[in-house]
């Protein structure tokens, strides 16, 4: 299998899909003869032509209601938001119409859109521009929300999102666009609604989604190496639909559990994971569910601080210690 | 407001002199059942019988019949939460929509919906949405699927006077007109939002419609209350938008006789009774275009008379027809959510969807 | 003490605060002249005048942006949504400019800004209508988020909300509106940040806020009077700050508890809740915390099912006799 | 474009006749302070001692200087992220300025903004704001509170051509019409919105300021390479806020020499390299004023060299201090997210705010 990394992995499915389905086309800021802001789209435009790779202005509510009302009418429309952070000004459009209009019609209509782009901390772009809103769309009944880690299952992922018939927000990273992972040369799909076991372990269950997937196997190594806990990660891939019955298989087996997430910690997704874990695994756990979140605060611009504010190996080992003590 | 219903060029505007009798005589029985459909369904709303809004498009009939019979095959039509005109006016059943507003699962969007949500896409209706403005982008998206299908086709995009500042709006019309979208945005300028007035909501020279003009898009300001003047000047839009894939803005003047919506327990207090009172009885759409028909000789007032109580009787039979009908169930209020779950595909078959334990 | 009702309590709160502060002043759409969408600023126009009450035209994002700019000058607006749910037109200014300009400026600017209209389903208005973002915006660390559930808990978080100089926003209820409690004449602050016991009990913990908070009351009755469960009821009232203690210590006498909230299950308040709890009431809960929110589906219109849709005393009756088993 | 800098009629305008030469020099001394900062700025950036983006304003410096020459006590300046040139004009020191870059306690924002959020409310400096537009309905904000309060003011609200097409602007300009409210909206048109040209993000007809005419906004369209046409045609703007309490729109023709921000590796590749030359040697605001002030007789070369020299110093002295500054603290974090939490009051001290254990 080729090394590639997580942008060519987002890419190469882009340009599978839109070979494959003459209704799929990408809007966005920068996404066509600039090659993408974070050059995800690099080469498309070169490839496939203004029809399928359009320049927006910079009017995000007004690009992403174009892509729900051409959706209502077939076509497939890709979005890129440049950070998912200016969803913010279209949160109207995704909620309320990509969200609601299946249901409001008595499902007359699909929105078949999928909107896309990095929501991270980590790269000292400051509060605005660092927000990671899969928990809030996650609470939106009638979206899709996936976060995936790696190159693989970034690819699989976007190809499932583009083909599905509900609006699926795709939640990238930035500090993941350049590293690198096997991808299998041939087609494949990671279907939405599947977890995936990281790395087995029989101690403790580190549960995590988007790049702190990452984070959690570090610390996975830590605790094998230093401390002799042999952690489970589960990385969640998908947030909505999302694979409950991994998540409470491998508490059930370890007892223990660790959720590791780069939300704000007040009704982050974790949040949601610690509630179901101790509703359906209530007996099985033989410690509290610890928590590890970015610091709650809006993230500070300062470069070496703000690696502290984001959730960091260090910080799950010690709070995996804890609820191993 | 001066009546220009007897505006002599656009009755003889082209696409107005090819009418045949038959169909000017649909107008008026189109805006009749709009009138009565809305008369009985605010009965009905007063009796209780259904909750949420109600806004009442009575008064401004001629712009969603007048506008809309211009369209063909490959033209669209969405609105906002005033949208019973407009339904009916693409050829909505009285019984799909009374029972939507009774909440039943017969209604046409199965109760989900209610009176701001009706939706027809098998008749190119795309609804009925409750947030000021936030159609004008799908408005815009429609148009848009057409122009990538290659169709030649576009989208009319109804508003109020209220929604121009919303920001999504301006948003829409920039793109419009940068990518030449066929799309036609009719701001049925009824002078109020609410309870406040033109005035005292937007700013302007001469028109709203003249906020276009930054933008490089045509536009036009007329009246509304001719469906002759509406259909002549509409269908210089939908040309443009037919042959040169450009956007239009039409700024419609018309009127509401009732408040914003039932609710609206003002709608008294921010106008006079005069000025309601001089709409009904110098500009109500219906009345002119009656008179119009009946000057030409295409109807006399008896065949009129029973266009009327024939909307009133289909719309009592709706009555019928929205009270018989069965209520959703609570199983029901998870259809509808997900496509992939309803069509139980392998998607909607993985995952947890919905999380109520 | 007078029975007064819920909007005219609020409609005080206004009314002294304005009297109090010159800088106060509510702008909104229909505020003035009309007297409110729902009545709450009755009065008012007439009595302080067009500077005091400003009516303003359908442009959330570009009234709430306003209100932030003139609070950082010191003004203290009070900003009418109609409903809450068109936050989402305004959701950027919102978060990014109430929410994060204090820290962006290392404390240099403040925004004593107050944002209040009704969040809640019940009224068959649809889904784009029935939204209940306190846990989405609670999730934002620099805002603050309070629900009062009675009219006395109304008038005096509002009137603290309105002296806070932090943003603060206000959650109503438009099927309270019309409901009476009994208010005092004098004037009463209720801080930020202090939950409520309404009413004692031995047995399980239903927590609450808002007009969750009622019903949990009348599930309480009937799990006394037909269960024999005497079951405390904590009323949240401020979401963000949060009296932990409060709660923790409410679940340390009972050792059980329900949770009941008006939102999407998904990373709802209530998520944040059980995750809390079960972290630092570990050992004193007897069984997994149960929630109920509202049905996981945009807002139905259907009259007679919106309010299957709804939390009701029946399904936390339910809930509570599980969690009792 | 066309050189206007030796247009007689604004330097012969009253606002422009009555400088002292020390004022002259004064804007000469902060374009050389500007463009020096951020030179060095740019020098440190590339060896790796900030981090995010650095969106540099070298070529624009005029506009600042130019406009916020006019500005007295209650005037206030808000602009997006583009800060640098803004903040220094409005007077802020390169050392605090600085230091912000670096990350540091001692920045203007104690490190938590960075380049995007410059910050000096003392100096009636709102910022700074990273979401294009968002600064906006902030400018009226301010404006708004300056006439709430009575006081005889206005906002300067600074955006980029790219800004006009957020939505929420022209919902500014309706309220800011409609109110009446003394804001200036300055559209600091440098051609390009990141890579996109103006003609590709933008519907105009004749100028992205004409959109305000929609609104009954005053509105003028000018060149930004000469300070004196900025003050002359700016000064027209202040009086209309000052005297009738009246927005405008002013859209000022510029160009940046750098890309969008440092990280924007094709800034060569959307526009020529002849482009990005003929700006620099043939309309230089620097080399522009410069040369009116030598014809003047205001100034020799010498002694611009020398004001060059000591911005150069200034610079340089303003990284010693950055450098040697410390960084935040964890605990600093969590300060500056609450006023209340910050400065222990009752409401601060009560309920959780902070949610991390
Ligand atoms: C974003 C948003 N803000 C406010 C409302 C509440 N609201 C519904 S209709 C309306 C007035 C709209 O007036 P106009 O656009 O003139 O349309 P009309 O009702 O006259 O048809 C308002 C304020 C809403 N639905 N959406
Ligand atoms: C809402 C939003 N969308 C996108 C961006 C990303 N972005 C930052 S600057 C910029 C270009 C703005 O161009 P312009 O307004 O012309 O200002 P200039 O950079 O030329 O000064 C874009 C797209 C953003 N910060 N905010
Ligand atoms: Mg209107
Ligand atoms: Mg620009």
């Amino acid at each position: 299998m080729a090394l590639i990394n997580y942008r060519k992995a987002i890419n190469d499915a882009l340009a599978e899909e839109i070979m494959r389905d003459e209704n799929v086309f990408i809007i966005g800021e920068e996404v066509a003869e600039y090659n993408g802001a974070y050059k995800v789209t690099e080469g498309l435009w070169k490839r496939f032509g203004d029809k399928r790779l359009v320049d927006a202005p910079i009017s995000e509510a007004g690009f992403i209601g174009l892509g729900v009302g051409a959706s209502m009418l077939g076509l497939r429309p890709v979005i890129e938001l440049m950070f998912w952070s200016f969803a913010f000004v279209a949160y109207d459009q995704i909620v309320n119409n990509a969200g609601c209009v299946r249901y409001m019609s008595g499902g007359l209509i699909n929105c078949p859109i999928v909107i896309r782009g990095p929501a991270n901390g980590g790269t000292n772009v400051g509060a605005t521009h660092s927000h990671t809103p899969e928990n809030i769309l996650a609470n939106v009944p009638g979206v899709k929300v996936v976060a995936p880690a790696t190159a693989y299952d970034a690819k699989g992922l976007m190809k499932s999102a583009i083909r599905d018939n509900d609006p699926v927000f795709v939640m990238e990273n930035t500090l993941l666009y350049g590293e690198q992972w096997e991808v299998p040369e041939e087609e494949y799909l990671i279907p939405l609604g599947s977890a995936d076991v990281k790395r087995e372990g029989t101690d403790i269950s580190l549960i995590a989604h988007g790049r702190s997937v990452l984070i959690a196997l570090a610390a996975a190594d830590i605790l094998a190496a230093e401390h002799n806990i042999n952690a489970e990660v589960v990385d969640l891939r998908s947030i909505r639909p999302l694979d409950e019955d991994a998540i409470v298989q491998s508490v059930r087996k370890t007892h223990r559990a660790v959720l590791v997430d780069e939300n704000k910690p007040f009704c982050g997704v974790s949040a949601q994971i610690a509630s179901m874990l101790q509703e359906k695994a209530f007996d099985d756990l033989d410690a509290p569910i610890g928590r590890v979140n970015t610091l709650d605060a809006p993230a500070i611009y300062s470069p070496p601080v703000e690696k502290l504010q984001l959730p960091n190996a260090q910080r799950v080992v010690s709070k995996a210690l804890t609820v191993c003590a | 407001m001066q009546s220009v219903a007897d505006s002599p060029t656009s009755a003889a505007a082209e696409i107005n002199r090819n009418l045949t009798a038959e169909q000017k005589i649909a107008f008026l029985r189109d805006m009749f059942r709009i009138r009565r459909f809305e008369q009985v369904a605010l009965k009905c709303y007063n009796q209780g019988k259904m909750g949420g809004f109600l806004h009442l498009y009575i008064g401004q009939e001629s712009v969603a019949v007048g506008t809309i019979s211009l369209l063909g095959e490959n033209d669209h039509v969405i609105t906002a939460y005033r949208d019973h005109g407009h339904a009916l006016a693409v050829g909505m059943s009285m019984n799909e929509c009374m029972a939507e507003l009774f909440g039943k699962a017969t209604g046409c969007s199965k109760g989900k919906g209610g009176s701001m949500h009706f939706f027809a896409p098998d008749k190119n209706y795309w609804g009925g949405h409750g947030i000021v403005a936030g159609q004008t982008p799908l408005g815009l998206g429609l148009a848009y699927a057409l122009k990538y299908k290659g169709l030649r086709g576009c989208c009319l995009c109804y508003m109020g006077d209220g929604a121009v500042n919303q920001g999504v709006f301006h948003e829409s019309l920039n793109i419009a007109s940068l990518w030449d979208i066929p799309v036609i945005y009719i701001i049925e300028n009824n002078q109020y939002s609410m309870g406040t007035s033109l005035e005292r909501s937007s700013a302007f020279k001469n028109s709203l419609s003249e906020r276009a003009e930054g933008y490089n898009i045509a536009w036009d300001s007329f009246n509304g209350e001719d469906i002759y003047e509406i259909r002549a000047k509409t269908q210089i839009a939908v040309d443009r938008a037919h042959n040169e894939s450009r956007p239009s803005v039409l700024e419609i003047a018309t009127y509401r006789y009732y408040g914003h919506s039932v609710a609206d327990a003002n709608a008294k207090k921010y106008r006079s009774a005069q000025e309601i009172e001089d709409y009904k009885t110098n500009h109500d759409p219906l009345r002119i275009w009656q008179k119009t028909l009946i000057e030409e000789g295409v109807i006399d007032e008896a065949t009129a008379h029973q266009l009327d109580l024939d909307a009133k009787h289909e719309a009592d039979e709706a009555v019928k027809f929205a009270e018989e009908s069965p209520f959703p169930t609570e199983a029901d209020i998870f259809k509808d959510v997900y496509y992939e779950v309803d069509n139980e595909t392998g998607s909607g078959k993985r995952g947890k969807h919905f999380f109520n334990d």
